[in-house]
């Protein structure tokens, strides 16, 4: 019954989450495939719990969702123009379907080498308690790593700010 | 006393009895599906008893009597109101982008309904007692921004429009300083599960230990859920209806009563995290828990029916320059204060 | 100190929120009109009326309209008197200029209609039906009772 | 019975969908998404190694947690720049751009 | 121009609705519903809508029968309160707000110059009545008409949506 | 914890069909009336001037991308929060450096004008 | 910073804001406005046009429908402007009834003021006080004429009728009320931050500004300029009063806000004097039926709530006018929209548009 | 009043060519030509004597042989007023615009134009103010009978 179930939930956030990645590269509209990309990361998210990654799935909500998601759609509106096709064009020629022949062999060979891999599954339960552990290893195995991506928001920031505000100082 | 009335005796009790109808494995998934049923009765009766208390609170405020011809008090208003806007004729507008306008109502009722999941009723009836608790409250509380924005871009009408830009602006600067406010309390309890963060309050409110980080919290969910004095949104005398303006009918409603679910979620976090949830002498806990959340309510209204309205300039300078460096100094001091709490003991 | 207007307001507010409420109960309670309430019907007392045309000329847009025929004994007597509601502004000039205070306003302002040929009244069968019917009351031999309404709207129809 | 290998594949393709859009989209925009799309594909990946191979330490995660850092920093600047080309392109180097695969 | 007026549409439905007496229950709720929540559109032309808001205000307080609603956008109102004088350059919008309105909606208008062009029916830019250009349900004389008349008259509206038969002509 | 999210699942589900149900009761008992005027846009009674998607300043913007940053500190910052009391003086000293952080990037922010609306 | 489209947003003629049917086409950008221009004239009906059609006297109930809110004094201008054509003297106690009516009915326009100016800024509980403050002015109204809103009880010669027994007693009492009244509005209203920072230093129209858009009333006071009808040409008996005319300072929203405010109380007062100086005798003069004013043609002009009330008639000796021209305050006053609003937010349109307090039953006449 | 016909007498004298005193003794106004309209109205608005630094009210008035201009101007630091009339042709009326002197007079010059058809020379916009755009005729001139309740001009159905 839960085993089902657990079957059931990854199908279908695995195919919510294809289903609209593919839209995001197909879709002709920026601010559709913007909304599709929001979509995707729900997917992710759902994928995310599936593995037992309770805390991660809400920070995607929380970040991809809730502000990247956003920061995109709200680029492309204030962005474009109002010509509302049209907007994400991929090139419909030749490069364009050797590319997707490429990606597809990709996936392809990605799979092969998945099936032949000789995993090994450790036997362990999942961790119950993620937010616990993760706060501990952030505080003392990754403290440098925490503080450089706080910099690097940091710097993010302010670059961000430089290059869409500073302009109008010159 | 308390035993006999309390959400989780029932529960038991239903589970007990189930339990000898069912095969065991069907009796959680039977017992979830009657929580969900609950869940989706309680935001129903928000919604009914929300807008009707509303309606009599802004009228008692102005000196008005309300709503008191339709049923008893008055109290079928909200009930005919459903009813005719079931019925209403269902427009789009010319132009509009079909499918986003469509969906735009509903994923702003998943949010506003999955947000009740984790509200712990009483003791242990919490519907699903995460221990990322209150993180997948501010989580999912931060999809509501996506629906107004496609509502408002997809309408294609120029008040929408302003409404759902100001919406983004207005949400995403509230959700910081709110998300740093709730850290104090998370910070005291040392958990995000909803149950420690009650039981943590059991001796004392979080109100009295982290009085800034209330007041913030209670500007911001005013903020959040777009209401009086933040909300601009929809604000009336500008906007028209902001990014409901071409809904009508139902989808309207639906954005109504995705208002008012919010309404009541925030107030229940604000019973969660400062009010001490569901715990108080005499009263089974759940009775507690509902008083709070309608002071809380009370409260939000009492807002809305006194204050006009903030410019969008002072609303994001409120944002950013009151409120988030307020929280952030609650969170220092919290964390200095409870250092030199530990050091002492 | 800052917030303190707004403290201030919500006191205010909660004082309102508690206090008496002024509100009329309006169908079943109702106020009582000034004694000079203009805003009802025209009401004609037939009777009193000397079919001048005082008062269709003090109107200031033509909401009066009467005919007049003149009798055996020379005087004028009136043939139909319409008055338009739904052209009348409520001045009260018409009563004013009437020399024998034929007309009056009734204090009735419950006049909504669903027909825009119901906004004609004609004043003068009602006031006929009026005396009519006082006459019969006062004999005793009263048709089963016409209420309010149905008489005013038989007026109308006649209109 | 949902193992690694599912996981992975969907990661896969995620990854190649992101990859296709990156290499043929115009607008920076889009580009941006695809890469997005390939991050969060990554993600996949680790979390899913983290769950079936050393699921009692949750390094993978703390991974994510960063990659997500640096997705945002990517994303905040990748907008901001395509903010400031707009602007340009508007007014002076609309030629140029156009070379540059706006 | 075309106009149907209110009672032939009801007319129509009606005849269908005697058809099935499980429609016409479902029918009977939302009538009742209809009639007990018309949340106007707020739109006010002249001086009647002065005396509008006043019927909203606390003395006379429209929201007891739960008619305070007023929606600025014509989407979510099942009411147009034509509250003033309509000049032919306001026809246009008031028309196009009313097309704009989604069906069941009313008309209720308000004072002389709704009714029928009233102080100014003789001026050269003011429609002689809405019900040159709107199909209207009541009619509420007065200039301005107390806020009682135009409580009375919304419930007159509301006895006619929860029985079409009262507004008809008896004759 | 997968089983309460699959109670979280459920939920979700129910929360999709509950508009769909409550819209598909009132595609039952709607009228319909369809007409070229009807569906206009609605801006106050008249036309609309020029097209309804319009491009719109870059304060919006400015405000979103300061956002991002500040949203994902705040998940660094839930993760302190809960081992905070346990890990004593180093992460509380070290929490303090990357709340620094933070405010440099308020205060730059501040002072750059970001944080104008206009 | 990002050089965006402005585009075009039409405000009005229906829309809640606009008191009325007023259009304001704004040009905007973003949010900010460029430009803010009013179109008139949804509410035009004719009303000079009609005046030559109608005797003097029937023209009266039509000054009513002009700036309804305050028809009291709309008849008192025209009144006044035809005793001055035709030099009629009216009784000393028709004088000061005019002026009980007349600044009673200026508080209630002024009331009516405050409640939109709530209501646009998001309070509605404001307004809903005002209009209940309100409904009490219009009680005594109803008592004297049986009218709430088109009173027409200011005639030539006079007014329509003296006062009814019961209505002194009600004025005072509404006079010892109405102080509290105020002061609950200013606690309300007026000591709210969120209003003052709406306010404040918004909107500014400096003196110089406002006499170049042709301002009168409240808002021209507002920006310190002293001009007010009844201190600098006393009509009627307004010099026996002792009152203040607020002024403002900077000529922000705030201030126009105040000074209106402030004028409610200089308004109790003045009815106060005029209710212990009322003397007794007719409230009407011998006033032909028939009213034929000599040929010739006539300005004069009172302060209204809104500014100058001017009416410019021209008889030609017969019963009818030959023109009538109203110089409506409200009309020119809105000259002022445009040139503020430029560079404010949409929201402070909806401020502007309370404060220069527009009504468009006077704007398009 | 006397006080008044004083400033007239002296402004007239002053400018005797270009300006006239008409009326009766308690109404009299200053009659202007309307080629001097401009001067005469700037010198009373700078003149130190005169000082009429507020354009009261502007109106016509249709006389049927010719249009009559009406200013009332008042004088905030003197306090006194005046009453200005200029008279054009009823037909292709024409007027020079005072609104570079007033900037005030700007809505009430559209309203005699669209209300009366007097064009105004020099003003910066010149519209339509109550009418709708494409309305050709001028309601208060004396000239225009219209229907009952009908708008002419094919006004009925104009939108914006
Ligand atoms: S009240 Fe006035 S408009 Fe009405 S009928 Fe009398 S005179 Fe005519
Ligand atoms: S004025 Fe009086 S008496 Fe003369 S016709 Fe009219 S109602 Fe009759
Ligand atoms: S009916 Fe009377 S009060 Fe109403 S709008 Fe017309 S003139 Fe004004």
């Amino acid at each position: 019954m839960n085993e089902w179930a657990y079957t059931a939930a990854f199908f279908i956030f695995a195919a919510v989450t294809v289903a609209s990645a593919v839209g995001v590269v197909t879709k002709n509209d920026l601010v559709h495939s913007s909304l599709l990309l929001a979509l995707c990361f729900v997917g992710v998210s759902g994928l995310y719990v599936l593995l037992q990654a309770d805390f991660l799935a809400a920070v995607q909500l929380l970040v991809y969702n809730g502000a990247i998601a956003i920061v995109f759609v709200l680029g492309t509106m204030l962005t474009r123009r109002s010509i509302r096709h049209g907007t994400n064009h991929s090139e419909a020629d030749a490069p364009s379907r050797l590319i997707g022949l490429i990606s597809g062999l990709f996936v392809a060979v990605t799979l092969g080498v998945i099936a032949t891999t000789p995993w090994n599954y450790s036997s362990a339960g999942a961790v119950q308690d993620t937010p616990a552990v993760l706060g501990r290893l952030i505080l003392t195995d990754y403290m440098i790593a925490m503080e450089v991506a706080a910099v690097l928001l940091l710097a993010a920031m302010i670059g961000a700010i430089v290059l869409a505000k500073g302009v109008d100082e010159e | 006393m308390q035993e006999v009335t309390g959400l989780y005796v029932i529960a038991e009790m239903l589970r007990d009895i189930l339990g000898h109808y069912l095969p065991a494995q069907y009796v959680d998934i039977s017992m979830s599906l009657i929580n969900i049923g609950v869940i989706f009765g309680i935001i129903s009766m928000t919604a009914v008893v929300l807008v009707y208390g509303e309606r009599k609170v802004s009228a008692f405020m102005q000196s008005r009597s309300g709503p008191n011809r339709v049923g008893p008090y008055g109290l079928l208003q909200t009930i005919a109101d459903m009813f005719k806007l079931m019925s209403k004729e269902d427009i789009m507008p010319a132009g509009a982008d079909k499918w986003m306008w469509i969906l735009a109502p509903m994923i702003l009722f998943i949010p506003a309904a999955a947000a009740y999941a984790v509200f712990p009723f009483d003791n242990q009836a919490v519907f699903a007692d995460l221990n990322i608790g209150i993180f997948y409250f501010i989580a999912v509380s931060s999809q509501a921004v996506l629906p107004f924005l496609m509502a408002g871009w997809a309408s294609n009408n120029k008040y929408a429009l302003i409404g759902g830009m100001r919406t983004v602006a207005q949400m995403l600067s509230y959700e910081v300083p709110m998300v740093l406010s709730i850290l104090g309390v998370v910070m005291m309890v040392g958990s995000m599960r909803m149950s420690d963060i009650v039981a943590a309050q059991q001796n004392v409110w979080f109100i009295v230990l982290q009085p800034i980080a209330f007041v913030v919290y209670v500007i911001t969910a005013t903020a959040e859920i777009n209401r009086a004095p933040f909300d601009l949104v929809e604000g009336e005398s500008e906007i028209v209806a902001g990014p409901f303006t071409e809904y009508t009918g139902m989808r309207f409603a639906l954005f109504f009563l995705a208002e008012y679910a919010n309404l009541f979620a925030v107030s229940a976090i604000a019973t969660t995290l400062f009010l001490g949830g569901w715990h108080g002498p005499w009263l089974p806990g759940w009775v507690w828990f509902f008083l709070k959340v309608a002071g809380m309510v009370f409260l939000f209204m009492w807002f809305r029916w006194t204050f006009p309205r903030l410019r969008i300039d002072q609303l994001m300078a409120l944002g950013w320059k009151v409120l988030l460096p307020l929280a952030l100094v609650n969170v220092v001091i919290t964390g200095v204060g409870m250092y030199i709490y530990q050091l002492l003991s | 100190m800052r917030g303190k207007g707004l403290l201030k307001g919500m006191s205010l507010t909660l004082k309102a929120f508690f206090s008496k409420k002024g509100t009329v109960q309006y169908p079943e309670a109702k106020l009582p009109m000034s004694p000079r309430f203009r805003g009802g019907e025209l009401e004609l007392d037939h009777k009193k009326c000397i079919a001048c045309g005082l008062c269709a000329m003090a109107c200031p847009n033509h909401v009066i309209e009467l005919t007049t025929a003149v009798n055996e004994d020379k005087k004028k007597y009136l043939t139909s008197y319409v008055y338009h509601s739904g052209l009348c502004l409520y001045c009260n000039f018409c009563t004013e200029a009437c020399p024998t205070k034929a007309i009056c306003w009734d204090k009735n302002y419950e006049n909504a209609r669903y027909f825009r040929e119901d906004l004609d009244v004609d004043c003068l069968s009602i006031s006929q039906q009026k005396s009519v019917t006082a006459a019969e009351e006062s004999f005793g031999t009263g048709k089963p009772e016409m209420d309010e309404q149905e008489k005013t709207r038989q007026g109308r129809a006649a209109g | 019975m949902i193992g690694l290998a599912h996981f992975l594949t969907v990661a896969a393709m995620v990854f190649a969908i992101g990859l296709y859009g990156l290499l043929t989209k115009r607008t920076v925009v889009g580009i941006l998404m695809s890469i997005e799309l390939m991050l969060n594909a990554v993600n996949i990946n680790l979390i899913a190694f983290s769950r079936f191979i050393t699921p009692d330490v949750l390094t993978g995660q703390v991974f994510v947690i960063f990659t997500i850092a640096v997705a945002a920093a990517e994303v905040a600047i990748g907008l901001a720049m395509v903010f400031r080309v707009y602007r340009d392109r508007n007014t002076v180097h609309a030629a140029r751009l156009n070379e540059m695969r706006w | 121009m075309e106009v149907t007026t209110f009672s032939e549409r009801e007319q129509q439905e009606n005849e269908l609705l005697q058809k099935n007496i499980l429609v016409t229950s479902i029918d009977a709720v939302l009538n009742w519903a209809r009639s007990n929540s018309l949340w106007p559109l707020s739109s006010g032309l002249a001086c009647c809508a002065i005396e509008m808001m006043s019927s909203a205000a606390g003395r006379f307080d429209l929201s007891r029968f739960g008619y305070e609603v007023f929606r600025a956008s014509p989407r979510q109102a099942d009411l147009l309160i034509v509250a003033g004088t309509l000049t032919w350059a306001m026809a246009g919008p008031l028309k196009r707000l009313y097309e704009q309105m989604p069906e069941p909606k009313y008309v209720i208008a308000m004072g002389s110059c709704a009714n029928t062009g009233g102080p100014f029916a003789d001026s050269y830019s003011v429609v002689p009545g809405v019900d040159q250009i709107l199909p209207v349900d009541v009619y509420i004389p007065g200039c301005p008409p107390r806020p009682e008349a135009l409580i009375h008259g919304m419930l007159e509206l509301k006895r006619k949506i929860q029985d079409p038969n009262v507004a008809r002509k008896t004759l | 914890m997968l089983q309460e999210f699959g109670n979280v699942g459920l939920l979700l589900i129910v929360a999709l069909v509950f508009p769909l149900l409550a819209l598909g009761t009132a595609f039952l008992l709607r009228p319909r009336d369809p007409g070229v005027e009807k569906s206009l846009p609605y801006e106050c009674g008249v036309d609309t001037v020029g097209t309804t998607w319009v491009q719109f300043r870059a304060s919006y913007f400015l405000y979103a991308l300061v956002f991002v940053a500040f949203d994902v500190e705040t998940v660094f910052l839930y993760l302190w929060a809960i081992k905070f009391q346990e890990l004593g003086t180093f992460a509380f000293v070290e929490m303090f450096i990357f709340l620094s952080i933070l405010l440099v990037g308020l205060g730059y922010a501040w002072k750059k004008g970001a944080l104008e609306w206009k | 910073m990002l050089k965006t489209e402005t585009y075009t947003l039409n405000m009005g003629p229906q829309h809640p804001s606009t008191h009325g049917v007023l259009q304001v086409v704004l040009e905007l950008d973003g949010e900010q406005v460029v430009e803010a221009i009013p179109h008139m004239g949804y509410l035009h009906r004719g009303i000079e046009k009609l005046a030559e059609s109608r005797t003097y006297v029937q023209f009266i109930p039509y000054t009513d429908r002009l700036d309804y809110v305050s028809s009291m004094g709309n008849n008192l201008g025209y009144c006044q402007t035809v005793e001055k054509l035709m030099g009629i003297e009216i009784p000393e106690r028709a004088e000061y009834l005019r002026i009980i009516m007349v600044e009673l009915n200026r508080i209630a326009s002024h009331l009516i003021f405050m409640g939109s100016l709530a209501i646009d800024l998001g309070a509605s509980t404001g307004m809903m006080f005002g209009f209940r403050d309100r409904e009490r002015i219009l009680d005594l109204f109803d008592m004297a004429c049986g009218a709430r809103m088109t009173y027409s009880y200011i005639r030539f010669g006079g007014v329509s009728a003296d006062l009814p027994p019961e209505f002194i007693p009600a004025l005072q009492c509404f006079l010892a009320d109405f102080p509290a009244m105020l002061e609950e509005n200013h606690g309300l209203l007026t000591g709210n931050e969120i209003l003052y920072n709406r306010l404040k230093n918004n909107a500014i129209i400096s003196g110089e500004k406002a006499m170049k858009f042709g301002l009168t009333g409240p808002s021209l006071r507002a920006s310190g300029i002293d001009y007010d009808l009844r201190k600098v040409e006393p009509y009627g008996i307004y010099d026996r009063f002792d009152f203040s005319v607020p002024l403002g300072q900077t000529g922000d929203s705030w201030d126009r806000y105040l000074v209106r405010m402030e004028e409610m109380r200089q308004s109790a007062s003045i009815i106060a004097q005029a209710v212990e100086q009322l003397p007794e005798g007719p409230v009407m003069a011998k006033v032909p039926k028939v009213l034929k004013p000599p040929v010739g043609d006539v300005y004069h002009s009172i302060e209204n709530p809104r500014g100058e009330l001017g009416y410019y008639i021209v008889s030609d000796g017969s019963p009818k006018p030959y023109r009538i021209h109203v110089r409506r305050p409200s009309f020119i006053n809105l000259q002022a929209l445009n040139e503020t609003c430029q560079g404010l937010l949409i929201a402070d349109v909806v401020a502007v548009l309370a404060t220069l307090d527009s009504l468009m039953g006077e704007v398009d006449c | 009043m006397s006080n008044n016909n004083e400033l007239l007498a002296e402004i007239q004298a002053q400018y005797s060519r270009e300006t006239q005193i008409i009326g009766e003794d308690k109404q009299q106004f200053l009659l202007v030509e309307p080629e001097y309209l401009l001067k005469i109205l700037g010198i009373l608005k700078n003149y130190e004597a005169y000082q009429f630094d507020m354009l009261r009210n502007l109106t016509a008035v249709d006389y049927l042989e010719y249009m009559e201009m009406v200013y009332h101007l008042y004088s905030l630091p003197l306090r006194h007023s005046i009453t200005i009339k200029a008279r054009c042709a009823a037909e292709n009326s024409q007027m020079p615009s005072v609104t570079s002197i007033w900037p005030s007079a700007n809505f009430q010059e559209r309203e005699v134009y669209d209300l009366l058809g007097i064009t105004f020379t020099g003003h910066p916009d010149l519209r339509r103010i109550l009418m709708p755009a494409e309305f050709t005729e001028h309601p208060l001139r004396k000239s225009f009978k219209a229907g009952a309740g009908q708008l002419p001009g094919g006004g009925g159905n104009h939108s914006c």
